[in-house]
C-alpha cells in the first residue's frame, strides 16, 4: 500500500525488515522473537555471530528449523514450530524460563504490535476490550521484562491506518516499555521527546513517513 | 518400600473430585499428559477449573473434556489453538468461565504455590487489564503487581522417565510447565515414558525430585506426534 | 539429673529418645533431622523401612554416614558431616531445597529446642534478646513450614529450669508450629487445652513430670 | 564467537568496585569458590557487603577478606562456624554489620531478584524477630512476612564444570546456594573445576545457563577439603 506513495520510495520487505533488525543485533546478546514476524530475524542473524535465541517454552540457544527428516518432536518453540538447539543451548523449565524474562537477563525482545504509543507503550494482544477470547501468551512479560523491548510491525493497517499512534486505543500489552520500532517505512527510537526516525527505507523521505503516522516524528540530532 | 507406581489408570485417577482444580501441564504438544487427560474423561469428575497454558484443540484431549460440560473454568495464557473451535464455542455461550494470565505469571503462580509464597510482586501486567482490582505498588521507583499463589487439587505431568520414589526427569522442551504443577498440587499423578530402576537416574540430574510426586504410570506412548 | 526422683523411673538416654521418635516414624514420610540430638534419629530407622530424610543443603534422600575410607568430600548435610547418599536420592539448589520446607512438603521435622510453650512456640536459635552474633540457619523455615513439627530435647535445662513452659522467654523460633515434645521423661502433645501426656519413661510417674514443668500438664483421654 | 572463560585471576576480579554487594557461594566447604574469594582479596575492593550462608572459618577466604577491614556488612543466615573468631570479633567491637536472614528467606531472596520478583511473602518468621519493621499480612487466614529481594553487584560461584557460553553444573551438595546467587548478581563470576567443549554439556543436565553468567574461570583445585 504504501510502495506507490513517492515513485522511488521502496518499503522494506518482511524479508529485508528482519535483515534490518539482525543488522543490529550484536554477538553475545540473549534474545527472544516474539511469534509472527519477529521469528524470521533468527535467519539473518549469521551462525558465527553468535546469538543466543530463546524460547519461552524453555528453550535457550535455539537454532534454525530443521531438516523435514531430521525433526526431533520433543524440540518446539514458543509458536509451537519445530526446532534446532545449538551446541551450547539449554532446556529448562516454564518458571526458570521466565525468570530469565522477568529478571531482565534477556538483552532483547523483538515483539509484533498491533499499536506502539509514542510513550513506549504496546498494544499487540487483543484488539478490542471485549475481545471473545483474548490470548495474551508470554508477551507482557517478555515486554515488562527484557532489558530492551523491539517492534517490528508494518507502518500501518491494511486500510492504512496508522499504528504509530498518541496513545494506544487497544488493551495495552506493557506501559512504556518500546525502545525501537522497525516498520516498512523506517525504523525509529522512542525517546523522551517521542518517535525518532533514525532510518529509513530506500527513497522513503521523513514527510512520507509523517503523513502516516499519527504521532508526532522527529529527525535524530535535529 | 515407597513405591508410587500405580498398574492401572484407575488406580491413578481414584480420588479426584468434582471441583477439583486440575493443573495439566505440556506446551502445544509436547509434555502434554494425554493418557492421563483420558483417563479424567474416564474418571467422570466435573465442575473441574483447569490451569494449563492453552485451552484444547480439535475435539481430543482437553477440548472433549470441555465438550463434555465437565470444566466449570480454565486458567491460561493462550486460548487459542489451531483449532479452538470447542472453547470458542462454549466460552461465547457463557458456558465456561475463562482467566486469562500473563504466561510468565501462570507458571510464577504455581511455582509459588508450591514454595510456599502466597503472595508475590511482578511487573508483568503493570497498566494493563490484568492489573485491575490486583493490588499495584510502588518499590524503588517502579510499579508492580501483586499476584496470588495457584495451588491445584491435582496435577497431571508427562515425564521422560520415573522410578518408584517418584523422581522425574523430563525430555527437551518436555519440561515445560511439568515441575512447577508437580510441585503446585495436592495429588501429583504422571505418565512416563519410561520406568527406571531405583537409582538408575543420575542424582545430579533428577528434575522433579519424588517428593513432589504422589503416583507414577507407565504410559509407553512415543512420541508427542504419535497421540 | 532426674534418674534419681523416682528410684524406678529410668529416663530415655538420648538413644533410646532418638529409638522412640524413630518409632513413630512410618515408612515414606519425608523428614528433615535437625543439627544436634535429631540426628540421632536417622539410625534407628532400619533401611527396608524406607524414610526420605531431607537436608537443607539441598540434599534429598540421605543414608547414614560413610565409613571413613568412603567418604565423598563433596556430600555434606546441613550440619556439614559427610553423609551418603541413597539409591533414589537427588541433589538440588538452596531455593529449590526450601520450596520443600516452605511449600508444606515435609511430612516431619524434628528439631532440638531451647524452650517449648503450650501454644506450640518454639525458641532454639537463641538464649537472649542481646545475644552477640545469633544464628538462625534454617531453623524458622523448617518450624514453619514442614507438616508436622516435632521437638526432641532434655525435659529441663542441666540446673533443672524447665523448658516445656507456659510461654518462651527466649526469642521465637516460630509462634505455634509445635505439635510433639519427645524429651528424657515423656511424649507430649501439643493440644488446643496445652501440653498432653502421651507417654512416660519406664517407670516414670506424671507427678515427677509435672514437678520439672512448668507449664500445666494433661493425660490424654482424661 | 562467545566466549566468557578468562585467563587470570585479574581478568575475572576486573571492575569490581568499592561498595559493591558480593553474593558468595557455598555451604560449609562444598562448592565455596575458594580461589574466587582469595582473588578478591588480591583485588582490594573495600567496603564489601557480602551475602553467604555463614561468616568466615579460622583466618582464610571470607575470614580473611573481614580481617582485612574489607567487608562493612554480613548478610547470612548462620555466622557461627567451628572456628568464627573473626567475626565474632568484629562483630563486639561494632566494626562490621550483621543482617540476619533465616536460610530459606536468603536463598529465596537472591532467587526472587534474579526472577525479577522484588517482593514476596513467606510464613518464616512470623512473629519472631525476623518480622520487626517488615509488613505481615493476612492471606487466607494465615500470617506471611514480606521479604524484598536482593540483588548482587557480584556472585562469586563454584562450578563442577563450566563451558564458554557459561553454561554451568554443580556437584552434588556443592550445589547449594550457587545457582540462586547466579541469577541474582549483575556480574557473575565462576571458577569451575572443569573446562568442557560448547555441547559437551547434555542440553538437559545444565543446572545454571549461560544467560546468568559473565565470567568464568578454569581452577582445577581438587576436593573442597583440599583448600
Amino acid at each position: 500500500m504504501s510502495a506507490t506513495a513517492t515513485t522511488a520510495a521502496k518499503p522494506y520487505t518482511r524479508t529485508e525488515m528482519a535483515a534490518r533488525v539482525a543488522r543490529d543485533i550484536p554477538e553475545g546478546w540473549y534474545v527472544n522473537l516474539g511469534i509472527g514476524i519477529p521469528t524470521a530475524v533468527a535467519d539473518h542473524v549469521p551462525m558465527e555471530r553468535e546469538v543466543v535465541f530463546h524460547s519461552e517454552n524453555g528453550v535457550l540457544g535455539m537454532g534454525p528449523a530443521p531438516a523435514k527428516d531430521a525433526i526431533d518432536p520433543w524440540l518446539i518453540n514458543a509458536g509451537k514450530q519445530y526446532v534446532t538447539l545449538r551446541a551450547g543451548g539449554s532446556f529448562c523449565h516454564h518458571a526458570d524460563s521466565f525468570a530469565m524474562i522477568r529478571g531482565g537477563h534477556l538483552d532483547l525482545c523483538v515483539l509484533g504490535a498491533f499499536q506502539v504509543a509514542e510513550s513506549g507503550d504496546i498494544a499487540n494482544w487483543a484488539t478490542s476490550e471485549n475481545d471473545t477470547a483474548p490470548a495474551v501468551g508470554g508477551a507482557m512479560d517478555l515486554a515488562a521484562g527484557a532489558k530492551r523491548l523491539w517492534v517490528m510491525m508494518e507502518h500501518t493497517t491494511k486500510d492504512g491506518t496508522p499504528k504509530l499512534v498518541r496513545r494506544c486505543s487497544y488493551p495495552l500489552t506493557a506501559v512504556g516499555a518500546v525502545k525501537r520500532v522497525y516498520t516498512n517505512l523506517a525504523v525509529l527510537d522512542v525517546t523522551p521527546r517521542g518517535f525518532e526516525v533514525i532510518d529509513l527505507a530506500p527513497g522513503m523521505d521523513f514527510d512520507t513517513v509523517q503523513a502516516r503516522t499519527e504521532a508526532k516524528l522527529f529527525l535524530t540530532r535535529q | 518400600m515407597i513405591d508410587k507406581t500405580v498398574r492401572s489408570m484407575a488406580e491413578a485417577m481414584e480420588g479426584i473430585k468434582d471441583g477439583a482444580t486440575v493443573l495439566v501441564g505440556g506446551f502445544g504438544a509436547v509434555g502434554q499428559p494425554n493418557a492421563l487427560i483420558d483417563g479424567l474423561i474416564e474418571q467422570g469428575a466435573k465442575d473441574l477449573v483447569i490451569a494449563a497454558n492453552n485451552a484444547g484443540v480439535g475435539h481430543v484431549g482437553l477440548a472433549r473434556l470441555m465438550e463434555l460440560g465437565r470444566v466449570r473454568k480454565i486458567i491460561c495464557s493462550f486460548p487459542r489453538s489451531s483449532d479452538p473451535v470447542v472453547f470458542e464455542t462454549l466460552y461465547r455461550a457463557g458456558k465456561i468461565e475463562l482467566e486469562i494470565v500473563p504466561q510468565g505469571t501462570l507458571a510464577e503462580r504455581m511455582h509459588a504455590a508450591g514454595a510456599g509464597i502466597p503472595l508475590f510482586f511482578t511487573a508483568t501486567g503493570v497498566g494493563t487489564k490484568m492489573a485491575l482490582g490486583k493490588e499495584v505498588r510502588d518499590i524503588d521507583g517502579r510499579q508492580y503487581v501483586g499476584e496470588k499463589s495457584l495451588p491445584g487439587d491435582v496435577a497431571l505431568v508427562e515425564a521422560w522417565e520415573a522410578d518408584r520414589w517418584g523422581n522425574l526427569t523430563y525430555r527437551e522442551s518436555g519440561r515445560n510447565f511439568n515441575p512447577v504443577m508437580a510441585m503446585a498440587a495436592k495429588l501429583t499423578i504422571v505418565q512416563a515414558q519410561h520406568l527406571r530402576d531405583l537409582g538408575a537416574i543420575d542424582p545430579d540430574h533428577v528434575h522433579t525430585p519424588g517428593i513432589f510426586v504422589n503416583r507414577v504410570l507407565h504410559v509407553p506412548y512415543g512420541d508427542p506426534t504419535g497421540f
